[in-house]
């Protein structure tokens, strides 16, 4: 309501001054898309302050070309139709330069498409689902044989997709769970439990997929929970009446927080192991305190907040008062990519050209220099486990490297 | 004359309560039959058997059409039998579980209620629409592209309404909601409703209650015309002792759900059962 | 018009002020914050300051502005204009609202095919509830029957987006009649539960089946073709691109204004017979049944086969509008079946007037532009839908409009 | 059947079922005065469960320690505050509809549920909150390490769920006010002539359920740990459900049909498939409905010709 009414006034005096920014062409505007309303919307906060972040920061060092970024806000509350509608209206009434988001993939998906037909350069910092990159209608064309240069230029462009990431894959982050459950946890029986989602199912699948590869046995659970619920007994009952010594969790932190917390109430000792979905300070509030997120583990991408090259940001976010935990780097780091791939080829519309420029070149960020594959995943993306400690922070497990 | 309706020994009990004690009656064709007696007699409970709201737990209910006789108790249904075919054990199931009182109107029995059940928020010719609903085209296509045979068969029902209309004195409030009639009006049309199915029997629940004596002078009048222009025998429930005497060719009385008297108005009126059964309520 | 005294005025003013602050105190005061909390005093302060303001400016609106004026009955008319009038008015608002896709972008195509979209459900739904009277709960089941039946249908029959109308329809129909038995004996909220239970179990089952509907992650659904024609960029489904057979460049707005042009005339054919239906027969005994089923019954109406028809009919039409959500979406999976989807349609009903078909015009109209043209507010929208749900409710209890019952001539006269 | 499992499913049963039944007795007392579906029920609920945070967190910013006192003292804070809050939305949101066709109402409340549930976002954030652990202590049955058991807090859930029920109950039957509820229930306009002030009752009765709205958030918020603004709808439906499931208008259904729907989410779960147990719960619904259209204990509509 009224509580952040001077807030909205000054928001809607930026638009009508910005609007005037933009008739002069001086402009480029990145859409920033991620659920704002709905139970994930901590996650569309963290992206919405990371690209916010960067762009400030970017325009404060002069810009890019001698043009302005500006961010464009943009809820899709994590519906897929919703998705679909603001990317819609991002590419054609916004008419945005590129976009930075969404974050849960089973939007990510729909909302991809509209960018690929309208060639609009899109980097999720988010979406780790597989299927996200993966376009089933794409084929590589041979280019080599076309004689025309200009013909031969534009087979080649097609052939890099304007889908990016910032983040690692499923496939990856599953790996690298299945690696630390059979080799470092030595488990005998795990359980597996999902959320029922896109991402959570995902996640859980590959995590499953990679331990019948190192040849454990099924789990002796496999489940989904639903979203938005709270008691989670029933199932905890379930998993502690299969004898499982591990828990892997395909989901978000609002669930992952009553189900370990439920879990260690019902005195089931069970190692509990997540996945980037837990990667909030909410997920201890979410659990009810740091006893019981204590030797949780959870991978995610290298912490960016111990990154060297990240080092003035994080301080920066933290003097505005903002821990930028999550994917808040993530996002960061997307629109720095954006930026540079636009300062590389002084092109700021052309989603392949910006998208082949990035495959490259590489961009340099907060994450250090980074590289793409032509798919748009990147090419050295490592999970890293981490482990919940006494003080409600995590950090990266010492254990041996894999 | 013939007997339209027998009733065959219906007995019909609720928990441990008789209501209908092997009730036995006949209604003779094209007469008005009267069904008196005091309040909880049983009265309002014989029309439901006979107009299938309940089912009579025992006896039939047969109704004389043409060459072919009904019973309409065998129509709402009942036990199984494995003899007769999954199909019509079907039809037994569903008109078990959700009744059969339609089969009931549409072998020619209507009806009126006590506490007058118009469509109130519908208009007074759309309440005499619905009752020809089985005699129009339901034909959906037809309806949706206002084919020739559509038009004929809506533009005979309204013809139809406003015949009724005209009949009840409503042809000016035809196109005002039902619920807005007063109150006499609504019983004269709940009347014409019941006559537009086509019946060949018409129950009348205290058709005369909440009536002044104006009113109550129309409704004899409309009733005997029931009888002599449309040819309709009227089986009525009343306690205005007047028009009761004055309109029935035949009376019924009943007390704790069993028929104590029956005859003509004469014989009934001085029948001792009968004087025994109203004494100190009404002695007519 | 009787105004009331200022100071009462004041008095109410400052009264209403002081609840919400005692109200929003605790809530935009005290900012949790991990178990600890922030202060924002200010916060209380100005939400109390403008209801203060709002109020006193309301008070001094002469009353009969604000009470809800709406007369218990719209006396039924004699149609004012003819039949071929009628038809020819239609053409053109058709052929008016079908230029649109010169002139629209390809957002704002996309946010009309979803209003045409909620009209065609709020018209389906007119039917079982503000018809029939049943209240349905469980609309979105029928839904997402018609958009799952056009993707598997597709994904495992090959079915084309022509054929899938029809079948969708005639699928969701009979999901409607599987429905309509059990709860042929319950009555109003009963009613209500059973009908939300089964659209739940309908989006738990789509959910939860991974092998058959691919589960959270959806099905894609093909985009529609018109005789060969497709309307992509590069043919998927064996016709020819649309763009190539006449010469034109492609635009990816091509596909968004082929399928609102069929949505839009298959919107026009169902409001035409929707309209008709309430002066058809069938349309008059759902509405009998609606007033008294016992009346219904002693006049020889089949309860049973009027219930069940009505359900049949509003889910095949929400069966349709299935059709057209997974071909303009180009995908469908379970979280566009919400219970959420179900109250909205059914607020496009109530607002719009139950029983009325160009309420529900309105309504839908609203429901769905709004959102839209309040993404400037972001954070406020859902906060400004709701206040304007109440809002309408209250300032017209039966609806935006009331609908006329039909009127019957005499005929000859 | 492992005796110990299937004894932890029924407590896990029991307790999920006593919140239901717990909010469920919201539903059930609006129900059965009015006649309308309070959807926003659930949304008192969830604002419920914010104020006991802040109701925690502000005395514990004075300083008080003592987990009963703070326990008491959020309950009463909470109670005072959503009884207001649900009598407000009476007043504004429903009355001015009173004559208007049962459905209006509906829409109204459904209206009130996204002001309520983006309200709170708004003001308090998108993300998940908690409330600290005040409440240990489990009591256990069986060996070391094969047991089933019940928390003190479960057991609280439990009882003062059931009790609440009873103590409404005889409110309802026995006293004065009772009296008045049931008279304005039968026959709004016979109980003004007999001057009862309808208006009063009705808000009152608002005002009761969303109390037990506030008990229950504070119960269940201390129980779960956490919450946030999007429990209102989840847990609502199915308190909903439960309140219908067991005869809506009847206190003793409400609780019924509550922890009926606990144990079968539970055992479901625990037994056959968590995937589907919705899917069982509503199943069950429809199945029971079928049987008895007016829920467990709810009175048969009488059909009278």
């Amino acid at each position: 309501m009224l509580t952040r009414f001077p807030r909205l006034a000054l928001s809607i005096a930026l638009v009508s001054w910005s609007a005037l920014g933009h008739a002069a062409g001086k402009e480029i505007l990145i859409g920033v898309a991620g659920p704002h309303t709905g139970s994930s919307a901590p996650f569309g906060l963290q992206l919405w302050k990371g690209a916010e972040k960067a762009i400030e920061d970017i325009n404060k060092a002069g810009g890019v070309n001698g043009s302005m970024l500006r961010a464009v806000k943009a809820d899709d509350a994590c519906l897929p139709a919703q998705a679909k509608s603001v990317a819609n209206k991002l590419v054609n009434t916004d008419k945005v330069n590129a976009v930075v988001g969404h974050f849960c993939s089973s939007s990510t998906i729909p909302a991809a498409g509209i960018y690929r037909e309208n060639n609009v350069l899109m980097i999720t910092p988010a979406s780790t689902n597989p299927r996200v990159t993966e376009d089933e209608n794409y084929k590589a064309k041979d280019c080599k044989a076309i004689t025309d240069k200009a013909k031969q230029e534009q087979c080649e462009l097609s052939n890099y997709s304007v889908i990016m990431r910032t983040c690692g894959r499923d496939d990856q982050q599953g790996v690298e769970a299945a690696n630390f459950i059979v080799k470092e946890l030595k488990a005998k029986s795990v359980a597996v439990i999902h959320d029922k989602d896109t991402y959570g199912q995902g996640l859980a699948d590959a995590m499953r997929a990679h331990l019948k590869i190192l040849g454990q046995k099924d789990p002796v659970l496999y489940e989904g929970l639903t979203r938005g619920e709270k008691d989670f007994n029933a199932i905890v009952t379930k998993i502690k009446a299969a004898k499982a010594d591990v828990v892997y969790f395909g989901g978000l932190y609002a669930e992952a927080g009553p189900l370990l917390r439920q879990m260690r109430e019902q005195g089931l000792k069970a190692s509990f192991i997540s996945g980037d979905g837990i990667v909030s300070n909410d997920f201890l509030s979410a659990a009810g305190g740091v006893k019981f997120v204590e030797g949780a583990f959870m991978t995610f991408g290298a912490d960016l907040r111990n990154v060297p090259t990240g080092k003035a940001v994080v301080e920066s976010f933290r003097k505005s008062g903002y821990e930028p935990e999550g994917y808040t780097l993530y996002s960061y780091t997307a629109v720095q990519a954006i930026a540079a791939a636009m300062k590389g080829t002084g092109e700021i519309q052309d989603g392949r050209k910006l998208s082949k420029w990035l495959v490259e070149n590489g961009a340099d960020t907060v994450m250090g220099k980074i590289n793409w594959s032509p798919k748009g995943d990147l090419v050295k993306s490592a999970y890293v486990m981490y482990v919940w400690d006494k003080a409600g922070k995590y950090a990266e497990t010492q254990a041996k490297k894999l | 004359m013939t007997s339209l309706l027998k009733l065959e020994a219906i007995s019909l009990r609720f928990g441990g309560i008789i209501a209908l004690n092997k009730v036995s009656l006949a209604v003779a064709e094209n007469s008005i039959t009267a069904i008196i007696g005091p309040n909880g007699a049983g009265k309002t409970t014989l029309f439901n058997c006979i107009t299938g709201f309940y089912r009579a737990q025992e006896g039939r209910i047969l109704l004389q059409k043409e060459q072919k006789q009904t019973d309409l108790v065998a129509l709402l249904g009942g036990s199984i039998k494995f003899s007769e075919g999954p199909l019509k054990g079907l039809r037994k199931f569903i008109y078990g579980l959700f009744g059969g009182t339609h089969l009931v109107a549409r072998s020619g029995v209507a009806r009126t209620f006590q506490n007058i059940r118009l469509f109130a928020e519908m208009t007074v010719v759309e309440n005499l629409l619905i009752a020809q609903h089985r005699q129009l085209n339901r034909n959906l296509l037809a309806g949706f592209l206002n084919l020739p045979g559509y038009r004929k068969s809506e533009a005979r029902a309204l013809a139809k309404a406003y015949e009724w209309l005209d009949i009840i004195g409503l042809g000016a409030l035809a196109n005002s909601p039902a619920g807005a009639l007063s109150y006499g009006n609504q019983r004269r049309l709940e009347i014409a409703r019941a006559m537009c199915i086509n019946p060949r029997l018409i129950c009348l629940d205290e058709p005369a209650a909440g009536l002044n004596p104006r009113e109550t002078d129309e409704l004899s009048v409309l009733i005997k015309r029931l009888r002599d222009e449309f040819h309709v025998t009227v089986l009525v429930i009343e306690h205005d002792m007047s028009l009761v005497m004055s309109i029935s060719d035949h009376i019924v009385v009943l007390n704790y759900g069993e028929v104590i008297a029956k005859g003509s108005p004469k014989e009934v009126q001085a029948d001792p059962r009968v004087l025994a059964a109203y004494l100190g309520t009404d002695e007519e | 018009m009787s105004r009331r005294p200022v100071s009462r005025t004041m008095l109410l003013s400052l009264f209403a002020a002081l609840i919400t602050l005692i109200l929003t105190g605790p809530l935009s005061g005290l900012v949790l914050n991990g178990y600890d909390f922030t202060t924002r005093f200010a916060a209380p302060l100005q939400i109390a300051a403008m209801v203060l303001i709002l109020r006193f400016i309301a008070g001094l609106l002469p009353a009969s502005w604000l009470a809800p004026k709406q007369k218990h009955e719209v006396e039924p008319r004699a149609p004012r204009f003819k039949t071929y009038q009628l038809v020819l008015g239609g053409l053109v608002l058709y052929l008016a609202l079908a230029s649109l896709v010169l002139f629209a972008s390809k957002y704002w195509l996309a946010v009309g095919i979803m209003a045409l979209i909620y009209v065609l459900l709020g018209l389906g739904l007119n039917v079982v509830v503000g018809f029939a009277g049943l209240l349905d709960l469980g609309f979105v089941g029928f839904y997402a029957v018609g958009a799952y039946g056009y993707a598997l249908g597709h994904q495992y029959l090959g079915l084309g987006f022509w054929a899938a109308i029809p079948l969708a329809a005639l699928l969701a129909g009979m999901f409607g009649m599987i429905l309509g038995f059990p709860v042929l004996r319950m009555h109003g909220d009963y009613l209500a539960i059973v009908t939300l239970g089964f659209g739940e179990i309908i989006r738990l089952v789509l959910n939860n089946w991974m092998a058959f509907t691919g589960g959270p992650n959806g099905v894609d659904a093909p985009a529609p073709t018109f005789f060969g024609w497709e309307f992509k960029a590069n043919v998927t489904q064996g016709g020819v691109p649309f763009h190539e057979v006449w010469g034109l460049e492609y635009s990816s707005g091509m596909l968004d204004a082929f399928i609102f042009l069929v949505l839009l005339a298959v919107v026009g054919l169902t409001l035409y017979a929707v309209s008709r239906l309430r002066g058809m027969p069938i349309g008059r005994a759902w509405e009998a049944l609606r007033e008294d089923e016992i009346a219904c019954r002693s006049l020889g109406l089949n309860h049973v086969w009027t219930k069940l028809s009505a359900f049949a009919m509003g889910a095949s039409i929400g069966g349709v509008a299935g059709v057209f959500f997974a071909a303009s979406q180009g995908f469908v999976s379970p979280i566009s079946f919400s219970f959420f989807e179900s109250a909205l349609v059914l607020a496009i009903v109530v607002l719009g007037g139950l029983g009325s078909v160009y309420g529900v015009i309105l309504a839908a109209l609203f429901l769905t532009l709004m959102p839209e043209v309040l993404r400037e507010f972001a954070d406020y929208r859902i906060l400004i839908f709701g206040f304007a749900m109440v809002l309408i409710m209250i300032w017209r209890p039966r609806g935006i409009i009331q609908q006329r019952r039909p009127f019957f001539k005499r005929a000859g006269s | 059947m492992d005796f110990y499992v299937l004894g932890q499913q029924i407590v896990n049963g029991l307790v999920l079922g006593s919140t239901y039944g717990l909010i469920a007795v919201g539903y059930t007392m609006v129900y059965g005065i009015i006649g309308m579906i309070n959807f926003a029920h659930g949304e008192v609920y969830m604002v419920s469960a914010y104020l006991t945070a802040i109701g925690l967190a502000v005395l514990a910013y004075f300083g008080i320690s003592n987990p009963w006192l703070l326990i008491g003292l959020t309950m009463v804070f909470a109670i005072v505050f959503t009884s207001l809050l649900g009598v407000t939305i009476e007043r504004l949101a429903y009355r001015p509809l009173r004559r208007a066709n049962r459905l209006a109402p509906l829409i109204s409340a459904i209206g009130v549920s996204l002001i309520l549930q983006n309200y709170v976002q708004l003001s308090q954030g998108a993300k998940n909150q908690g409330v600290p652990t005040l409440v240990e202590g489990v009591f256990r049955m069986g060996s070391e390490d094969h047991f089933f058991q019940i928390t003190y807090m479960q057991m609280v859930i439990i009882i003062v769920a059931i009790l609440a029920m009873a103590i409404l109950n005889f409110v309802v039957q026995h006293t004065a006010l009772g009296r008045a509820c049931r008279a304005t229930q039968q026959d709004r306009q016979m109980a003004q002539i007999l001057g009862i002030d309808t208006d009063k009752v009705i808000a009152l009765v608002f005002g009761i359920g969303a109390a037990l709205a506030a008990v229950a958030g504070v119960l269940i918020t201390l129980n779960y740990g956490s919450f946030d603004f999007f429990v209102g709808f989840v847990t609502g439906v199915k308190a909903f459900t439960a309140a219908v499931l067991g005869g809506i208008g009847s206190l003793p259904g409400a609780m019924l049909g509550g922890i009926l729907l606990g144990l079968a989410e539970s055992l479901f779960a625990g037994f056959v498939s968590s995937d589907y147990k919705d899917v069982f719960a509503f199943a069950l619904l429809v199945g029971i409905l079928i049987f008895r259209p007016s829920g467990l204990l709810g009175k048969p509509t009488v059909e009278k010709v």
